[in-house]
C-alpha cells in the first residue's frame, strides 16, 4: 500500500531557531499514527506546516497523489487534510452549523441553505456515532462536545487525513473513550489519523505507528505493536523515566486544611458545592478525583479566596479562612497550581523573573523602601532557571513566558508556588497538556513538597496520576463528595464508578468489570432519577442511578 | 493693472527707523484665522488682499488657519522680521496683539473689528455689522407676509447678537407686527444644521430667513430654496446661490476695509484707535434682484441714508 | 410652547430626524461591516468628507448627480483601500491610523479644492439630487410626508438597512466576515482569508462612508463647504456601537442621534433655554450607556481592533 | 562560535526587547524623508519650491532662541498627555481620552486660577496644579470605573468623554465662567500670581517643560520599578492572573485610568497657567491626539514619548514658519503631519520583518558557504545541553 502522506526532509525556521528541521514523516490509508514528542519538540510546528498555516523553508509534502505547495490552510483545506488545533478554534457566539460551515462559500453557495446543510450534518454525525445539535451556541457546549463539533467540521470537509493536535489534554477519561471509538470508525472507513498526544497509554491504545519527535528532528517511526511505553519513553527524552511514586508512607501529622460542611453557589444559583467536608494534614496528598467540571474548580479557588462560600466554613491550621482576601490567604502559606495556566497562573507578557514573584513582588527582598531591587529579583530568577530545569530562550530570565512551551511555563508556576515550602498547596491538574519528562518533574517536586511537610490536596481528572501521588483519595461529583479511600484501596473501577455518582458505599456493592466503569461513566454522568435500591445490577448502573445518592444511604 | 498708481509708492511718513530707503515697498502681511477658501470670512480678507494689491499696488502676504495658541508667536515673528503693516483678521487677536506689540514698536498691528487700540501700535477697524442688520432687517420687513421672520447667528457673540438685534429692530420700525425668530447654531460652518434651523423656523411660519454665519448661511437659503420663501444674502453677494430665493444681498465691503487701512498707513494716519466703519465708509453695499420694487428700494435707501446721517441708534444693548 | 406641540410639529421633526440621520445611517452600516471584521474605523470622518467632496467634483465634471455619487463612493474606497493598506496590512495601530486619515482627509479636500475651483466667496454649485416622491405612498397623512417624499439616497440608506442585514447572517460572505471579527485564527483554519476579508469590509465602509458625505453635498445641497461634516463621522462610530454591531441596532441609533439633533435644533428655536451644549453630548452619553450594558448587553466583535498576523 | 559572538547574538536575537542598531535611527528618519518627499510632490504641483520649503520647516525652529523655546513650548502638554497615553497603554488599557481630561484639567485649573489668582504664587500654582490633577483624574475615574464595573471598552468611552468635554467646556465658557465684558466665549485671565514662571526671558517657555520632565521620570520609575507598577501592568495584560496573585482588578484598572487622566489633567493645567491664562472656546484643539502619535512614536517609554513630542512640537512651529516664510498652505502642512505618522509609525512595523530578511538572507548565504555545517552543529549542540539537563535533573532529584 502507498502512503496517503509523505512528508520528506522538512525544515521550519523561526528567526534562527529551527522548530523542525530534516524531517521525514509518512501517513498510511487509514492508519492512526501518533505523534509523540516532549514540549517544545516541533509537532505542532510540523502539522502547522503540513496544514498550510506555516510554510516550510525546507522540504517537500506530498499528499493523496501530488506534491503539493500548500500556501493556505485552504489550499490543504481542498486537498482533503483537517486539523483538530489543541485550542479550538471555533466561535463561541455562533452556533454548531455556522461553526462547521464557515469558509466553505464556494462549496456550498453564497446564500446559507440553513435546513440542508443541517441535515447534511447530521447525516455525517450520525454516520460516525456522534450526537450533535446544530442549532446550539458553542459557548454552551461541553469541551467534549466541542470536540466533536471540530471533528464534524472536519469531516464535513471531506477530510481524508485529520491532524489532531493533542486532543485528549482536556477530555475526561469518558470522553476519550468516546473519541477512539470514533476515530477507530473513522480508521476503518479508510481515513488516516495523526495523533499528537501526550499520553503514552493512549498510544499504545490506539495508534497503529509511531514517529518521535525531539529537538525538531526524528528520531524513530517504528510500529505500536512492536514497541513499548518503555521504548518509547527512550525515544523521547532519551533516558528512562523513574515516574515519581509515593514511597507508600504517610507521614501526615498536624490538621492543616479542614472544610466544614461548604456549600459554594454558583452564577446561576445552582450549588457548584454542597455540603464538602474534607481534611488534609501536613505530610499528606489528598488527592481528588472525579469528572472534570464536577466542582473541581470551585473547590480550589473557595479555599484560596477566589471564590466566596455561601455556607460552611474552612479551617488553615485551625483558622478560619473564609471570607479572607485573597492576598491575606497567600500570606498564610497557601500554595496554588491552578488549571490553567494561561489564564491564571502566569502572565503571559511578564518574563520569566517577574512571573516568578507574582505573589512576593511587593514583599522583602525583592521591594525594598517602594522600590523594586533587581539584583534580588535576578539572582532568585537565575536560582529558580536553575533549580527547576527551566528551559528558555537565549534571553534566559529576560524572555516573556509566552515564548516558552507549555511544560516549561508549567515549571515556572511550580516552582513559585512550591518553592516557599508552603503550608498548604493546592495543584489542580498540574500536568495538563505537559509532557512525561516535565510531568515526571513535577510529581516529584509535589512529593518533594510533601515530604517537607506541606500539605497537598491534588485535584486531577487523571486517575494514575491520582493513583501515584496520594496518600488518600477522595471522588467528587457533582460538587458532592462521593466518599473517600485509602491509597491501599485504590480500585480504578470502584473510583470510576464513584465519580459517576455513586457512593463508596454503593460503587463497592456494585457489580464491575475492571476498567470499564470510567469508559461507560461518561452516559450516566448526567445522572437520572432512578428508583431506590442498595445494589445496582449492570442495567441500572448505566442507566437509572439516585439523583442524590448520598442522602439514599443512611450514616 | 497696478502701474498707474504711482503716487502711494512714496508715503509721506516712512517706516520708522529711518534708515530704510523711502521706495522700498511696505511689508504687510494679512493673519487668517481660518483657511482662504471659506467663502465667508476669511475669503473676504483674502479678496481684501488681491484689492489692496490692485488698487494701491502694494503687494500683501498672508498666512491662513492660524491657531489660538499660535497668535502670539506668529505676532512676534513679523515683528522680528521688520514688518511695517499686520493685519490680524479676527478680534480674537486682540489679546495677543496687545502683548506683542509694545514689543515691536516699528510695526502696526491691525486688529480687524476690534473696538479698541493699544497706544502707540495697535489699532482696530472693523465694519459696523449691525448696520448692515439693520439694512437687511429693512429690506426683509417689506417682503413678509406671515409677518414672521428666522435670523440665524453662529455664535452668540456681541457682534453676531448685534446683527441680529438690529435685523429685529429694523423690521419692527417697518411693521411693529413682525416677530422674528433669533436663533444660534454655534458653528460656522455646519450647513445641514444651518438648513435645519431654517426649516424649524419657516415650519413655524417662518417666511423668510436670514442669516450672519458663514456657510451656514448657504445651509439656510436651501432651506428656504426649499420650502418655496424667502430669503436675504448676507454677507457676501448669494443672489446667485438661489435666484427667486434670494431677494437681495447685503453684503460686506470687507475688501474696502484694508483698502481703507492700507491707504492710512500709506498716508501716514493710522492711529492706535478702534475705529469702525459703516454705510458712509462705503463698506457696506447691496447687491439687488428684480424681486425688489422700486418702492421698497426707495424705502431702503432712505434707511441707509438716515445711518449715513447718524440717525439711528444702534439697538444692541450687550449682554442681555 | 404648547402651540408647537402639535401634529405639525411632529411631522416636521420627524422628517427632520429622517434627514439628519441619513448621513449618519450610511457611515455607520458602512463603519458596522468594517468593525464586524475586526478594523475600528475612526477614519470615517474623513472619509465622508471626502466623499462630499469629490461628489461635487463629479457631479460638476460629468453633470450627473448620480455619476458624482459613484466618485463620492470610488474616492471613499480610495481613501478606504489607504487605511487598511495601514491597518490590516502594515498593522499599524487602527485608532491612530483612524485619527491620521481624518487629518489626511481634512488636508486633501481642502487642497484640491482650491486646486480645481481657486478661491472663492461664493459657492460652487452643482446637479444634486431632488427628492422623489413615491407615487401613492406620499400622498398619506402624516408618514407620506416624513417617509416617502425624499431623495433617492435616503430611500438608498433605508433600504441597505435589509440587505446589510441580509449579507451578514444569509450568506457565506456574511459567516466569513463575522468569523473573521470574533476568531480570526479559527476563520485562517477554515481558509478564510482573514486580512483579505478584512480588506474588502474596510472598502466597504469606505463605500458607504463616501456615500454618507455625497448624501450631504449633493443630497442635502449642491455644493461642497470645507469641513462640511462637522463631526458626523464621529457620530457615526458612536452609531455603531450603541447599534450594537447590526444593521437594525444602528438604524435605532441612527434614528435616535437624529431625533436628538432635529429636537435640539427645534427647541432652541423655539426659544427653549437648554444649553445646546448638554444636547449635542447626548449622543455621545447614549453611547457610554448603551457601553455598560444596563439596556442590554453589548458584545463587541472579539477580535475588534487586534491586527492579524500569522 | 566566540564569546562575543555569542553575546552580539544574544542581544540580536532577544525576542521583544527593543534593540537598538541602525534600524532604530535608520527607519524613522527615512520614512520622514519619505513624508517629505510625497509632500514635495504637493508642493511641486502648486509652485513652490519644497526644499526651500522644508528649509523653513527644520532649521527656522532654531533661528532664534525664542524659536527654539516655541518647540517645547508646544512639546510640553503633547508629553504630558503622551505620558497619560503611555501609562494607561503600559497597564493594558487604551486611553484615547486624553484630550477631554485635558480639557477637564483646564477647566478646573482655570476655574482655581479665577477664584485664587490673588494669593501667593507658590498657593494659587499649587491649587490650580492639584485642581487639574483631580479633574484630570475624575474624567479618566468614570470610564475606568465603567471598565471595572461593566467592561465597557474604554477606548470607546474615552473617545465619548472627549465630546463630552469639549462641550462642556462650550458650555462653562459660553455660560457660568464667560467673561465679565461678556463679549467673547472665554473666561477671565487668572489672577497673575497663578501664571507659570518662565524659565527663558522673553519667550513663552515655563516652567511647566520641568513639570512634564519630572512626570517622565516619575511615570518610568512607577512603572517599571515599583510594586505599583507591577500590579498595574499585571492587571493590564492578564487580569485573571493578577487577581490569582491577589491583586485586585477593578481597583487596579481604575487606577491605572485615574493616574493616567491625571498626567494629561497637567497638560491642561499648563497651558492654562503657563500659555493662555484663560479658558476658551477652542482652547488647545488636538494636543491629546498628538500625544497619542507621540506615544506611539516612542514606542510608549517616557524618554521615547519626550522625544518625539519635541519632534511633533518642530514639526507644529516649523509647518507655521514654512507658511509665513514661502507661503505653504495650510492644509498641505496637515497632510504632511498625517503622512508623517503613518510613514514613521509603517516603518517601525515594518523593521522588524526587513530584519528578519536580512538575517534570513545571512543565515542562507552562510548555509551556501558552509553547506549547512553550521545549523547542524548548533542543533546537535542544543541536543547536547538538552541532554546534560536531564541528567542534572535526574541527579538532583532522585
Ligand atoms: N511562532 C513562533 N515563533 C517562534 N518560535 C516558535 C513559534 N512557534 C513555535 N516556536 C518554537 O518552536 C518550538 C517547537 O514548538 P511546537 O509548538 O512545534 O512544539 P510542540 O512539540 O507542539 O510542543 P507541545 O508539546 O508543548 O505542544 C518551540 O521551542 C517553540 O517555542
Ligand atoms: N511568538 C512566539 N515565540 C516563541 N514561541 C512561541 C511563539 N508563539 C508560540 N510559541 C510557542 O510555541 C508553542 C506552541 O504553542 P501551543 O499553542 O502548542 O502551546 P503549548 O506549548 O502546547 O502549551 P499548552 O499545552 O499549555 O497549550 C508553545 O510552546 C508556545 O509557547
Ligand atoms: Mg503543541
Ligand atoms: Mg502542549
Amino acid at each position: 500500500m502507498n502512503p496517503i502522506l509523505k512528508m520528506t526532509n522538512i525544515s521550519k525556521y523561526f528567526g534562527t531557531f529551527a522548530a523542525n528541521e530534516g524531517v521525514d514523516f509518512d501517513v498510511m490509508p487509514g492508519e492512526i499514527h501518533a505523534l509523540l514528542g516532549e514540549n517544545g519538540a516541533g509537532k505542532s510546528t510540523l502539522m502547522n506546516v503540513l496544514y498550510g498555516l506555516y510554510r516550510p523553508d525546507g522540504g517537500e509534502i506530498w499528499f493523496d497523489g501530488q506534491t503539493r505547495h500548500f500556501t493556505s490552510s485552504r489550499d490543504a483545506i481542498l486537498s482533503g487534510i483537517g486539523m483538530i488545533h489543541q485550542h479550538f478554534m471555533l466561535v463561541p457566539v455562533h452556533n454548531v452549523l455556522e461553526n462547521i460551515i464557515m469558509g466553505m462559500g464556494k462549496e456550498k453557495g453564497f446564500l446559507i441553505k440553513e435546513d440542508q446543510l443541517e441535515k447534511e450534518v447530521l447525516e455525517i454525525a450520525a454516520r460516525y456515532g456522534m450526537e450533535i445539535n446544530p442549532r446550539a451556541m458553542v459557548a454552551e457546549l461541553s469541551v467534549g462536545e466541542q470536540q466533536r463539533v471540530e471533528i464534524v467540521k472536519a469531516l464535513f470537509r471531506g477530510t481524508k487525513l485529520l491532524i489532531m493536535d493533542e486532543p485528549t489534554a482536556v477530555l475526561t477519561p469518558q470522553e476519550t473513550e468516546e473519541l477512539f471509538k470514533t476515530l477507530r470508525r473513522m480508521s476503518d472507513e479508510g481515513m488516516s489519523i495523526i495523533l499528537i498526544t501526550h499520553k503514552l497509554g493512549e498510544v499504545m491504545a490506539v495508534s497503529n505507528r509511531v514517529t518521535v519527535l525531539r529537538d525538531g528532528k526524528v528520531t524513530n517511526t517504528v510500529m505500536t505493536k512492536d514497541s513499548s511505553e518503555y521504548e518509547l519513553t527512550r525515544f523521547m527524552i532519551g533516558r528512562e523515566l523513574s515516574p515519581a511514586c509515593r514511597d507508600g508512607r504517610c507521614c501526615a501529622d498536624k490538621l492543616v486544611l479542614e472544610l466544614e460542611r461548604v456549600t459554594c453557589e454558583g452564577e446561576l444559583g445552582n450549588h457548584t458545592l454542597e455540603d464538602v467536608s474534607l481534611s488534609v494534614c501536613s505530610g499528606e496528598i489528598l488527592g481528588i478525583a472525579g469528572v472534570d467540571g464536577n466542582g473541581q474548580k470551585e473547590l480550589a479557588e473557595i479555599i484560596v479566596g477566589l471564590r466566596g462560600v455561601k455556607s460552611g466554613r474552612i479551617f488553615l491550621s485551625g483558622e478560619e479562612i473564609a471570607g479572607k482576601s485573597i492576598l491575606e490567604i497567600i500570606g498564610k502559606g497557601v500554595g496554588y497550581i491552578p488549571e490553567d495556566r494561561h489564564k491564571r497562573g502566569l502572565v503571559l507578557d511578564f518574563t520569566i523573573g517577574e512571573n516568578l514573584i507574582l505573589k512576593d513582588y511587593s514583599k522583602k527582598p525583592f521591594t525594598k523602601g517602594g522600590l523594586f531591587d533587581f539584583g534580588q529579583i535576578y539572582s532568585h530568577a537565575d536560582e529558580m532557571i536553575k533549580k527547576y530545569s527551566i528551559k528558555t530562550s537565549a534571553a534566559g530570565r529576560d524572555s516573556e513566558a509566552r515564548k516558552l512551551s507549555g511544560g516549561n511555563q508549567q515549571k515556572i508556576v511550580v516552582a513559585r508556588e512550591v518553592d516557599k515550602g508552603p503550608k498548604l498547596l493546592i495543584a489542580v491538574q498540574p500536568t495538563r497538556g505537559v509532557d512525561i519528562g516535565a510531568t515526571e518533574f513535577i510529581h516529584k517536586q509535589i512529593l518533594k513538597a510533601k515530604e517537607n511537610g506541606t500539605a497537598v490536596l491534588l485535584i486531577s481528572t487523571e486517575l494514575s496520576e491520582i493513583n501515584q501521588l496520594s496518600d488518600r483519595i477522595a471522588v467528587i461529583y457533582k460538587g458532592q463528595i462521593m466518599g473517600e479511600l485509602a491509597h491501599e484501596a485504590f480500585d480504578e473501577s470502584l473510583i470510576g464508578l464513584m465519580m459517576a455518582g455513586l457512593t463508596y458505599e454503593q460503587a463497592v456493592k456494585a457489580p464491575r468489570g475492571a476498567g470499564e466503569a470510567p469508559v461507560e461513566g461518561n452516559r450516566f454522568a448526567d445522572g437520572h432519577r432512578t428508583n431506590q435500591s442498595n445494589t445496582l445490577t449492570p442495567d441500572q448502573v448505566s442507566g437509572d442511578l439516585p439523583e442524590n445518592p448520598k442522602e439514599q444511604v443512611s450514616p | 493693472g497696478c502701474a498707474p498708481k504711482a503716487e502711494p509708492a512714496a508715503p509721506a511718513d516712512p517706516a520708522p527707523g529711518g534708515e530704510a530707503p523711502a521706495e522700498e515697498a511696505p511689508k504687510i502681511v494679512l493673519i487668517l484665522p481660518g483657511p482662504i477658501n471659506d467663502q465667508g470670512w476669511n475669503a473676504t480678507a483674502y479678496e481684501g488682499l488681491k484689492l489692496v494689491e490692485s488698487d494701491l499696488g502694494v503687494t500683501m502676504e498672508y498666512v491662513e488657519s492660524v491657531q489660538q495658541a499660535d497668535f502670539e508667536s506668529t505676532f512676534r515673528d513679523y515683528g522680528e522680521k521688520g514688518y511695517d503693516l499686520v493685519f490680524a483678521h479676527g478680534t480674537q487677536f486682540f489679546d495677543a496683539a496687545k502683548a506683542v506689540g509694545p514689543q515691536y514698536p516699528e510695526t502696526f498691528y491691525m486688529v480687524i473689528n476690534s473696538e479698541e487700540g493699544v497706544e502707540p501700535n495697535v489699532g482696530g477697524i472693523g465694519i459696523r455689522e449691525w448696520e448692515g442688520g439693520y439694512v437687511a432687517g429693512t429690506l426683509a420687513a417689506m417682503n413678509t407676509t406671515s409677518k414672521q421672520m428666522g435670523a440665524i447667528g453662529s455664535f452668540p457673540f456681541p457682534v453676531i447678537e448685534g446683527t441680529l438685534d438690529a435685523f429685529e429692530a429694523a423690521a419692527i420700525a417697518v411693521d411693529p407686527a413682525i416677530k422674528v425668530t433669533k436663533t444660534y447654531v454655534n458653528s460656522w460652518d455646519d450647513i445641514q444644521k444651518g438648513k435645519e434651523t431654517a426649516l424649524a423656523m419657516i415650519e413655524a411660519g417662518s417666511d423668510l430667513v436670514f442669516c450672519s454665519a458663514n456657510q451656514v448661511g448657504l445651509g439656510s437659503i436651501d432651506a428656504a430654496k426649499t420650502k418655496g420663501v424667502k430669503a436675504v444674502g448676507y454677507i457676501s453677494p448669494q443672489n446667485e446661490v438661489a435666484p427667486g430665493t434670494v431677494i437681495s444681498s447685503v453684503t460686506y465691503n470687507t475688501p474696502g476695509l484694508f483698502k481703507f487701512a492700507v491707504q492710512d498707513f500709506l498716508d501716514g494716519k493710522l492711529t492706535a484707535t478702534g475705529k469702525s466703519l459703516g454705510w458712509a465708509d462705503d463698506v457696506l453695499d447691496v447687491q439687488w434682484t428684480d424681486e425688489i420694487t422700486d418702492e421698497m428700494k426707495a424705502v431702503v435707501e432712505q434707511t441707509i441714508q438716515d445711518l449715513k446721517d447718524g440717525k439711528v441708534e444702534n439697538p444692541y444693548v450687550p449682554g442681555d | 410652547m404648547n402651540d408647537i406641540m402639535n401634529a405639525a410639529f411632529f411631522v416636521a421633526l420627524l422628517s427632520a430626524a429622517l434627514r439628519l440621520s441619513v448621513p449618519i445611517l450610511f457611515a455607520a452600516l458602512g463603519g458596522m461591516f468594517s468593525e464586524r471584521s475586526g478594523v475600528v474605523n475612526i477614519g470615517l470622518e474623513g472619509i465622508m468628507l471626502t466623499g462630499a467632496f469629490a461628489g461635487v467634483v463629479g457631479s460638476y465634471f460629468t453633470g450627473s448627480q448620480w455619476l458624482g455619487a459613484l466618485v463620492a463612493m470610488l474616492s471613499g474606497v480610495a481613501l478606504a483601500a489607504l487605511f487598511a493598506l495601514i491597518t490590516v496590512k502594515i498593522q499599524i495601530n487602527q485608532i491612530v491610523s483612524g485619527i491620521a486619515i481624518n487629518l489626511l482627509a481634512v488636508g486633501l479636500t481642502s487642497f484640491f479644492f482650491r486646486a480645481l475651483f481657486g478661491i472663492t466667496t461664493t459657492p460652487i454649485t452643482v446637479n444634486a439630487f431632488a427628492p422623489v416622491s413615491l407615487p401613492g405612498l406620499s400622498t398619506l397623512p402624516f408618514v407620506g410626508e416624513i417617509l416617502f417624499s425624499q431623495t433617492a439616497l435616503v430611500y438608498i440608506a433605508f433600504l441597505l438597512v435589509p440587505v446589510s442585514w441580509f449579507i451578514l447572517y444569509k450568506t457565506s460572505w456574511g459567516l466569513n466576515i463575522r468569523t473573521v471579527g470574533e476568531h480570526p485564527t479559527a476563520a485562517d483554519t477554515v481558509g478564510i482569508p482573514v486580512n483579505r476579508v478584512r480588506t474588502l469590509c474596510v472598502l466597504a465602509s469606505g463605500a458607504l462612508a463616501g456615500l454618507g458625505g455625497a448624501f450631504l453635498s449633493l443630497g442635502q445641497f449642491n455644493m461642497f463647504v470645507d469641513n462640511m461634516i462637522s463631526g458626523r463621522g464621529f457620530i457615526a462610530v458612536a452609531a455603531v456601537i450603541f447599534g450594537r454591531w447590526n444593521p437594525k441596532g444602528i438604524l435605532i441609533a441612527s434614528l435616535i442621534f437624529g431625533v436628538a439633533d432635529a429636537l435640539q435644533i427645534r427647541l432652541q428655536t423655539a426659544g427653549v433655554e437648554i444649553p445646546y451644549q448638554f444636547l449635542l453630548m447626548f449622543p455621545y452619553l447614549l453611547t457610554v450607556v448603551a457601553l455598560t450594558g444596563i439596556v442590554g448587553k453589548t458584545v463587541a466583535p472579539k477580535a475588534l481592533g487586534k491586527a492579524y498576523a500569522k | 562560535m566566540s564569546a562575543l559572538d555569542k553575546r552580539i547574538k544574544d542581544v540580536f536575537l532577544k525576542p521583544g526587547a527593543r534593540r537598538f542598531n541602525a534600524f532604530s535611527l535608520l527607519v524613522p528618519i527615512a520614512s520622514v524623508i519619505l513624508a517629505l518627499a510625497l509632500g514635495s510632490v504637493l508642493l511641486l504641483f502648486i509652485g513652490i519650491n519644497p526644499l526651500e520649503a522644508y528649509w523653513y520647516l527644520i532649521f527656522s525652529n532654531f533661528s532664534s532662541t525664542y524659536n527654539t523655546a516655541e518647540v517645547l513650548v508646544k512639546a510640553t502638554p503633547i508629553a504630558l498627555t503622551g505620558l497619560a497615553f503611555t501609562f494607561a497603554f503600559r497597564t493594558g488599557l487604551f486611553n484615547i481620552g486624553g484630550e477631554g481630561q485635558m480639557f477637564a484639567g483646564a477647566m478646573a485649573a482655570v476655574f482655581v486660577g479665577l477664584k485664587t489668582g490673588h494669593l501667593p504664587p507658590a498657593v494659587t500654582i499649587g491649587l490650580c496644579l492639584l485642581a487639574a490633577v483631580a479633574a484630570g483624574g475624575i474624567w479618566g475615574l468614570i470610564p475606568g470605573v465603567l471598565k471595572g464595573v461593566f467592561g465597557s471598552s474604554e477606548i470607546i468611552v474615552t473617545i465619548m468623554f472627549n465630546y463630552v468635554a469639549v462641550y462642556l467646556l462650550s458650555f462653562l465658557v459660553d455660560k457660568p465662567l464667560r467673561e465679565a465684558a461678556g463679549f467673547y466665549p472665554q473666561t477671565d485671565m487668572i489672577g497673575e500670581n497663578a501664571f507659570l514662571p518662565f524659565l527663558i526671558q522673553n519667550t513663552r517657555l515655563h516652567i511647566g517643560l520641568i513639570v512634564a520632565i519630572v512626570l517622565s521620570v516619575l511615570v518610568y520609575v512607577i512603572l517599571w520599578k515599583t510594586p505599583l507598577g507591577y500590579r498595574l501592568r499585571a492587571v493590564g495584560y492578564n487580569p485573571d492572573g493578577a487577581e490569582y496573585a491577589g491583586i485586585n482588578i477593578r481597583r487596579n484598572m481604575i487606577l491605572a485610568m485615574v493616574i493616567s487622566g491625571a498626567l494629561a489633567g497637567v497638560a491642561g493645567f499648563t497651558e492654562i497657567n503657563g500659555i493662555h491664562h484663560r479658558l476658551m472656546d477652542n482652547f488647545s484643539r488636538n494636543v491629546g491626539f498628538d500625544g497619542i502619535a507621540a506615544a506611539l512614536l516612542g514606542g510608549a517609554t517616557p524618554a521615547g514619548v519626550f522625544l518625539s513630542s519635541i519632534l511633533l512640537g518642530m514639526l507644529q512651529t516649523g509647518a507655521s514658519a514654512m507658511q509665513r516664510g514661502v507661503g505653504v498652505p495650510a492644509n498641505i502642512v496637515s497632510i504632511i503631519q498625517a503622512l508623517i505618522i503613518i510613514l514613521v509609525l509603517a516603518g517601525n512595523m515594518l523593521r522588524p520583518k526587513l530584519e528578519m530578511r536580512l538575517k534570513r538572507n545571512e543565515r542562507n548565504e552562510r548555509n551556501e558557504r558552509d553547506g549547512r555545517k553550521e545549523t547542524t552543529s548548533a542543533t546537535s549542540a542544543t541536543s547536547a545541553t538538552s541532554a546534560t539537563s536531564a541528567l542534572r535533573e535526574g541527579s538532583t532529584h532522585e
